[in-house]
């Protein structure tokens, strides 16, 4: 259920096999985030690092609160180079009713943000700059930090 | 060749820097958590990274420096996250 | 950016096309809502009648809250027959970041659901039967029941 | 014929029924949405969704049984929605 391709997502593809999988399920409410990159800053593309192993163990954690719900999440990200107006992250929640979905894809996203193990940097004329500014610090970040 | 030499008590694990650290991984002698942290205070350019890194052994996020270690075991560091 | 269709929507045609056109613009979140007719208590369809002008004037006022904030809201909605394991209802927003794009959708959604013109039947062998216990009363319901 | 004769002040106003209700428009004379409601009441069909109906004159939700109405005045019975 979660999905790692190098360089933009094929956003439409991704949908519509998405979408199919909900239909034969008899899920009623189907929704998706889909993130793309703004032309700002002069940039020519977003880059991504991830680290799968811990990535798959936060989205499989998701997951089983997900299934609790009845639902079941989603996900495509990137790693790599995404230029500008294209996308490099989709974030899906299938549920039978919309209540459920409406919440989960909303805390899903949000803890994405904070927890998922990417990051980010600008490229600007060719060259990765780690994007430290909009960058989250992960929980017990500075642990070996004994002299600070 | 000393080096490979293990003290007592001491495992030898691998500490991984993951995203923009763009460091090689290395080999460290460590009982717990914080004998790493101690090696790798010593390194000038490691050293602004540890303010802001979150730490896994094997995988999973800690957050006790007395976690204890064993041969093999590997340590990443994880600096802040942006994904989307 | 109302569309109304006879019969069940072509998702991922209506997907495509406003993808494409949020792209161009630079919105860096797309929310997408999809409901579904599921297959429950032996139905064979849901039907839908809509008071057209009202919708409208209903959804004008939305896109107006939406472009306050810097977003713009997206709706499809089909009149009549709709299968079971198709879909009746898309909505969308697009915005410049995530969080208006994620409140948006929610709050869109629930306010569609509780006061858009809209009524509900279910088709039984051929046969339109309205949703009255899943319908809500509209604002000053009981108006005219001057003897009750 | 005398049903077209308007009585003085009083304004020829159609009522239509939308939605699930399956009832023709009518008209109907009335000063004020409380003379609409009068006639209506009369109605053995119409009594059960006077109750659940909203009210929307000339397409804009209304809430005052006190709102004046004039000549060729749309008056909309709403039935409790359910879209999606």
């Amino acid at each position: 259920m979660l999905e790692i391709y190098p360089g933009e997502l094929e956003v439409d593809t991704i949908f519509s096999r998405w979408r199919r999988w909900g239909e034969r399920r008899n899920y009623g409410a189907f929704i998706t985030f889909v993130g793309t990159v703004r032309a700002e800053d002069g940039i020519e593309a977003l880059s991504f690092d991830l680290y799968e192993p811990l990535l798959r163990e936060w989205f499989e954690r998701w997951q089983e609160k997900a299934q609790e719900r009845g639902a079941v999440l989603r996900m495509a990200h990137s790693v790599g180079n995404v230029p500008v107006h294209t996308s490099s992250y989709m974030a899906a929640v299938f549920s039978p009713k919309r209540r459920v979905a409406l919440e989960l894809i909303e805390e899903f996203v949000e803890d994405f943000k904070a927890n998922a193990p990417i990051w980010k940097y600008d490229v600007k004329q060719g060259e990765r700059i780690y994007a430290r500014d909009r960058s989250q610090r992960l929980a017990g970040s500075g642990l070996l930090d004994i002299d600070g | 060749m000393i080096k490979y030499l293990k003290k007592v008590g001491e495992a030898m694990v691998k500490v991984e820097f993951l995203g923009p650290i763009g460091k090689e991984p290395m080999e460290v002698e460590a009982r717990t958590l914080r004998d790493v942290a101690k090696v790798l205070q010593k390194d000038e350019e490691l050293k602004k990274w540890l303010k802001e890194c979150a730490v896994a052994v094997n995988d999973r996020l800690v957050q006790d420096l007395d976690t204890e270690l064993k041969d093999g075991d590997r340590v990443s560091l994880l600096p802040p996250v942006c994904g989307g």
